[in-house]
């Protein structure tokens, strides 16, 4: 049984179709890409499986439970747990407690919490700010925040919204080494990226969406040369190009 | 049935002066996202310019409502320099208590120079006056009122909507850094903002002592309603505020006379809980 | 950082200075300068009594950030329990209190769930718009007494009665009382998990909802444990003046004092009320002592500068003040080292 | 850095603030043994919706004070001609704000006798005010001298220290009905229903109820009970159904602006009722008459002065000198000279009980009938529980902007003006 199956999900806002009949699934322990040029509505896929908005049609299952129009909360109290693409730091709390709200999910006292808070912050190299507001950090240091808060409710599937998109190279191998760990430490992955630099070498498998379908779910080493995904991403007189001078691997 | 028109009169009459006081907190609420508490208190200094220029000068307040709106100008855009500049980007609360002291010192001040004696003027050139159209009795004072908040709600529409300025205003009410970026000298825009929107309440207060006394207690009560009316009619309307402002005095009247009268203003906040429930951001709120 | 510890919040050397005040407070009538003079305990007396009443506001408008200005409502609802008990059914207080609490809960229950779902300056008028119809709704309601209000009898003062007529020492205890409690409890959530909900929730509503915090349960509870708390603070307010109408309790001149003396002090802190009240208070009370004789409302035109000076000057209220200070000698000092 | 210095700067202010009303203790009473000084406190609402009235009071109390203090010969009212009493005592007031809040009222009560050291209180005009305030007197057994609260209720307590002077509203009631009957009967007015109209505060509700009351009794129909929030934007709806019931009588308590506006919205809607009769403040007020001109004519009320009873009582005009000096100009109303009244009758009786047991001076003030120039009737005595037997206030109407004794007939000057002429043959 997969951890997260999507199925046949349609998003609607009034005429704009932002997913239309998406299905995909994502199994235990596996690391998932979820790809897509500017608007192909990976996001609004986000936020149907984590409960932001309702989705028009189709079912989400959770763990083999319906979790489709749950709220927010509930669905991260079953152990679905994300992270905003724009940042939404606690501002006025510290870094420490910032992840300790997440902490507080699991473990309902002070002691266990305040260790497994301490613990994430560790993971996500925030032991230097830990006491700094979150309002005051630099936008990679929020970025880790939204990870390390999440990862403190210690959820069965982690979603990541763009982590990586805006860092330097050097940010974003540091962020594939965290995510990396935290697969090995049994969690399951659904990563939404925008750069594919990163995500290519980690992910069991990439899921591809363009303008709210799914064009194409495969292992990454096939989705590179997917046409499909290619024309999506490079436009198709791009394509043709670089397929004629046989630039792609 | 003669009965209920004319109810339906009079809350028209007053709803339209409503709806120019709150047009004035409207503006500035929707520019700065600033809730002036004062506004009641610049409605009653309005009143007492147009009572003393009566009083000294001889002055009808239908001529000298043009004066209390100068100087209610004058006061709006004082209050930015002097208050509202330091409380823009702090949290909304700031600018709130900041007014509220303000309108704590103004009611004061007013109360220590003018004594708190109620005021009349009884030998204006509307007081008093009606126009009987069948059985219906029209208050001349009133409509005068109503007529004169018509066309200056009328004209701060076009003000904002058609005319180079009024996009200006716009562009910063939406984004105030955007809009300082394209050219537009945004804290010139937000002290005339206040001064303009000062000056709506200062007409409102200059043609009222024609039928009702002057004292310092005077606002309190239309400051309330105008908070109402704004917030009914949603976020920074200009005709959202008019109509609610009309709807607030016809439901004021009618509830008035067929419920009873100790419940009116229970009708009016009722009638804006009821309508924010039904639509959280107002009538013409988005 | 000043102030903002990262270690266990369950008990930390702030609070060893809390219990060093604590233990002044319950000193001060014994204090010779203060026992003989009721008026300056009188004075202490409404800085505990509103500076708990603002403690009780703080929980939902500071920690939660619903900026509720309605509490003059659930304030009267406590005042109107303990005065009912009182004068309507000839009882002791006791059992009035605490059925205003749990009224006022209920109360803040049911009209608070449509109101969250307002934001902003919405949310804030609608809780006017409250305050304005239970006024109006209690003035003509003859069971609580209408117009006309409660006037408590003249009756065997003592701890029973929770009435004293010859020294205020008694009044005093009980301000006490209800100070320790109220405080106790913000100072406990502050270090419990509900505590740091109610934070998140006011940070971001959605992003605590992602991280599986019920936001609409946890306002509600807050609100509800507010208006409890407000309760209590009316009901003895109401035993101190011994006379009850909706203009003195149900008003929003009321409500206002409770939102501004936790913004003056500092809103979301635990100190703060405690601050704002012992400035505004004195102020309020000493200023018309001096000048209110005089008539021309002086008093009241100093107290509305002031209010503008400070919250243009300093709007995260006089903790800000001491947190500029402390960082300014701070910074001094490291100046000196170097 | 000039930034950080002025937040300093206000945080030093605000210590310093601290220091000084606390530390340097306030209210510490300045030792006065020396001099022979009794030290009265006023209470009144001197801001706040009837501060107008408050400050009347006030002023009232101050100018019955410089009487007793100095030698004015030429008052003929007690203790004028003489310099203080007691053998050169004199009064100092200590004056205090209540705002019309009754919890102010009695902090301010407590301040006045435990800081202040006064020996006895005037006040609070009201009644919401006066009742928690005389309370506070009452535990310390001290007097509390009430001059206009017009509440039934505050009579009713049984007290032994408070004393009240005005008629209540319970007596002018009656009166009103009086003058109803008594127009029925001599001139087939034919009234049979009856409208109350006032606003709903403690002051309106005590009087309305009482206005029901005394005309169920004598048979009256009432058609209509208009309660209104004070300071109203208009009173539009409350004219409106008031004109829709039409009664005969309007019995109405109204403050200040308020009763201007109730007269304006009645002149706008072009109705009147036959008859219109108020208690105190709104309609008694001299200010109203002047300003509203010939609208405010023919509506009748209780009195218990105004400038035009010169003729009755004598003594006023000199006394008025004084005041007008304290007011700019407003002559007395039937509300401020009560204070007086009741500033004078208290000076009386201390000088009576020879001393300054306030037990010795309460007891003497309810043994003895007082000579009262200020006072219709010109006596004062009271009853168990403090109420003003010897209270009276006539029925007047304005004609001409002056007020005319109507009833009762013994007292009156002037023929009644009945119906109220309609507004458009003024």
């Amino acid at each position: 049984m997969p951890l997260l199956d999507v199925q046949n999900v349609t998003m609607k806002f009034g005429e704009l179709v932002a997913n239309r009949r998406v299905s995909f699934t994502v199994e235990e322990k596996s690391i998932v890409g979820l790809i897509g040029p500017n608007g192909a509505g990976k996001t609004t896929l986000f936020n149907c499986v984590s409960g932001l908005c309702r989705p028009t049609e189709g079912t989400i299952l959770f763990n083999g439970e319906n979790i489709t129009g749950l709220k927010p909360y509930q669905i991260a109290s079953r152990g679905a747990v994300r992270t905003f693409q724009v940042v939404r730091p606690l501002k006025d709390m510290t870094v420490f407690d910032n992840v300790l709200v997440g902490a507080f999910l699991k473990c309902s006292d002070n002691k266990r919490a305040f260790k497994k808070a301490e613990e994430c912050i560790e993971l996500c190299s925030l032991g230097s700010v830990k006491g700094k507001l979150a309002g005051e950090l630099s936008i990679g240091g929020k970025k880790r925040l939204e990870m390390a808060r999440a990862l403190a409710t210690n959820p069965k599937l982690l979603m990541l919204d763009e982590v990586m998109a805006g860092l330097t190279s050097t940010e974003v191998k540091e962020s594939v080494d965290v995510i990396c760990n935290l697969r090995q430490s049994g969690l399951t992955l659904m990563v939404v990226e925008h750069v594919l630099e990163g995500i290519m070498s980690i992910a069991d498998k990439i899921v591809v969406l363009d303008g709210g379908i799914k064009i194409a779910e495969d292992s990454p080493e096939r989705i590179v040369n997917d046409d499909r995904v290619i024309e999506a991403y490079l436009g198709a007189k791009y394509s043709q190009r670089y397929k004629s001078e046989g630039r792609v691997h | 049935m003669e009965t209920f028109i004319q109810v339906l009169i009079d809350g028209m009459l007053s709803g339209m002066v409503y709806a120019l006081v709150a047009a004035g907190l409207c503006l500035i609420w929707g520019v700065m996202d600033v809730i002036n508490f004062a506004h009641g208190e610049y409605l009653m200094v309005a009143m007492y310019v147009s009572y003393w220029l009566g009083f000294l000068a001889n002055v009808d307040p239908v001529v000298s409502t043009v004066a209390a709106g100068a100087f209610i100008f004058m006061i709006g855009a004082l209050t930015y320099k002097l208050i509202i500049r330091f409380t823009i980007g702090k949290p909304g609360l700031v600018a709130l208590l900041a007014t509220f002291g303000l309108a704590i010192f103004l009611k004061n001040l007013c109360m220590n120079q003018f004594s708190p004696n109620f005021r009349i003027m009884s030998d204006t050139w509307l007081s008093g006056k009606t126009l009987h159209v069948g059985g219906l009795i029209i208050a001349l004072p009133q409509l005068t009122a109503a007529v004169l908040a018509l066309i200056v709600v009328g004209l701060l529409y076009l003000l904002v909507n058609s005319t180079k300025f009024g996009w200006a205003i716009q562009a910063t009410a939406m984004d105030r850094e955007a809009a300082e970026l394209v050219g537009i000298n945004t804290e010139r825009i937000y002290i005339l903002v206040f001064g303009i929107g000062g000056a709506c309440v200062g007409v409102a207060g200059g043609i009222m002592p024609s039928y009702l006394a002057v004292h310092p207690e005077v606002g309190s009560m239309f400051g309330l309603i105008a908070f109402i009316c704004v917030a009914m009619g949603g976020f920074g309307s200009i005709p959202g505020a008019f109509i609610s402002g009309l709807l607030v005095g016809v439901v004021e009247a009618l509830a008035g006379f067929y419920i009873a009268p100790v419940f009116k203003y229970v009708a009016v906040f009722g009638l804006y809980l009821a309508v924010i429930f039904l639509r959280p951001k107002g009538i013409f709120g988005w | 950082m000043v102030g903002r510890s990262v270690e266990l919040k369950t008990f930390s050397s702030r609070d060893i200075a809390w219990l060093a005040f604590l233990a002044l407070l319950v000193a001060v009538p014994f204090i010779p300068a203060i026992a003989a003079n009721s008026f300056r305990l009188h004075v202490l007396i409404l800085i505990l009594l509103f500076a708990s009443m603002s403690q009780a506001w703080n929980i939902i408008g500071g920690y939660c950030g619903q900026v509720s200005f309605g509490h003059s409502v659930f304030f009267g609802i406590g005042a109107y329990g303990a005065g009912m008990a009182v004068v309507t059914y000839g009882m002791v207080p006791w059992p009035g209190i605490v059925v205003g609490m749990i009224l006022a809960a209920v109360v803040a229950v049911i009209i608070s769930y449509p109101c969250f779902k307002l934001s902003g300056h919405y949310f804030a008028i609608a809780t006017f718009a409250i305050v304005e119809i239970f006024n109006r709704v209690f003035l003509v309601w003859d069971w609580v007494g209408g117009a006309l209000g409660l006037d408590y009898p003249i009756i065997k003062e003592g701890i029973g009665n929770l009435m004293w007529h010859q020294s205020k020492v008694g009044y005093y205890y009980i301000a006490l009382v209800i100070f320790v409690i109220i405080f106790g409890m913000v100072r406990w959530l502050e270090g419990h998990r509900f505590g740091y909900y109610m934070r998140a929730v006011r940070e971001g509503q959605e992003t605590a909802e992602s991280l599986g915090v019920n936001s609409t349960a946890v306002k509600l509870i807050a609100m509800a444990l507010s208006a409890a708390m407000a309760a209590l603070c009316g009901s003895f307010f109401v035993q101190y003046n011994l006379r009850v109408d909706p203009p003195m309790v149900m008003s929003l001149d009321m409500s206002m004092k409770f939102v501004l003396i936790t913004i003056l002090g500092g809103a979301g802190t635990l100190v703060g009320p405690l601050l704002g009240a012992s400035v505004l208070i004195p102020l309020q009370e000493y200023s018309r002592a001096i000048w209110g004789g005089l008539g021309g409302g002086v008093d009241l035109i100093i107290f509305g500068i002031l209010i503008i000076l400070m919250v243009v000057k300093q709007p995260d209220g006089l903790i800000g003040i001491i947190r500029d200070v402390r960082r300014w000698l701070s910074k001094k000092r490291t100046k000196e080292e170097l | 850095m000039f930034y950080r210095f002025s937040r300093l700067m206000s945080l030093v202010a605000c210590m310093g603030l601290l220091c000084v009303l606390f530390g340097f203790g306030y209210g510490t009473t300045p030792a006065m043994a020396q001099e022979k000084v009794i030290k009265i406190g006023t209470i009144f609402p001197l801001t706040g919706p009837v501060a107008t009235a408050g400050q009347r009071c006030q002023a009232a109390v101050q100018t019955a004070v410089e009487i007793i203090n100095n030698k004015h010969p030429e008052i003929k009212t007690p203790l004028a001609d003489q310099e203080g009493i007691l053998d050169g005592y004199k009064f100092v007031l200590v004056h205090a704000d209540s705002q019309g809040k009754p919890d102010v009222g009695k902090a301010e009560a407590e301040r006045l006798f435990n800081q202040e050291g006064v020996w006895a209180i005037i006040g609070s005009y009201n009644s919401a005010v006066s009742k928690p305030a005389s309370l506070v007197a009452e535990r310390m057994k001290r007097i509390f001298m009430c001059g206009a609260s017009s509440s039934a209720a505050l009579t009713q307590r049984d007290m032994n220290f408070f004393f009240r002077l005005a008629p209540t509203d319970e007596t002018e009631s009656v009166e009103f009905v009086e003058v109803l009957k008594w127009l029925n009967a001599k001139k087939d007015a034919n009234i049979k229903t009856v409208g109350v109209i006032y606003e709903n505060s403690e002051f309106g509700k005590h009087a309305a109820g009482e206005a029901k009351k005394a005309s169920e009794a004598a048979g009256l129909k009432i058609v209509c009970d208009i309660p209104f929030s004070p300071g109203a934007t208009n009173l539009n709806s409350e004219v409106q159904t008031l004109k829709n019931a039409n009664p005969d009588a309007v019995l109405a308590a109204l403050l200040g602006a308020d009763y201007s506006l109730w007269i304006r919205t009645m002149k706008q809607m072009a109705w009147a009722p036959k008859i219109a009769i108020s208690y105190c403040s709104g309609y008694q007020d001299p200010v109203i008459a002047k300003q509203l001109g010939p609208d405010a004519d023919f509506f009748m009320g209780s009195t218990a002065y105004s400038p035009q009873f010169a003729s009755l009582m004598p003594a006023v005009a000199d006394v008025e000198k004084i005041f007008k000096e304290k007011t700019g100009g407003v002559p007395f109303d039937g509300d401020s000279i009560q204070e007086a009244v009741a500033m004078l009758v208290l000076a009386q009786a201390i000088q009576k009980a020879g001393g300054l047991d306030p037990e010795k001076v309460a007891e003497t003030l309810h043994n003895n009938t007082w000579d009262s120039p200020l006072s219709l009737g010109g006596k004062v005595a009271f009853a168990k529980g403090g109420q003003n037997v010897k209270a009276h206030s006539v029925v007047t109407q304005l004609q001409g902007g002056e007020y005319k004794r109507i009833f009762p007939e013994d007292m009156a000057d002037t023929q009644i003006v009945f119906p109220i002429k309609p507004w458009n043959q003024r």
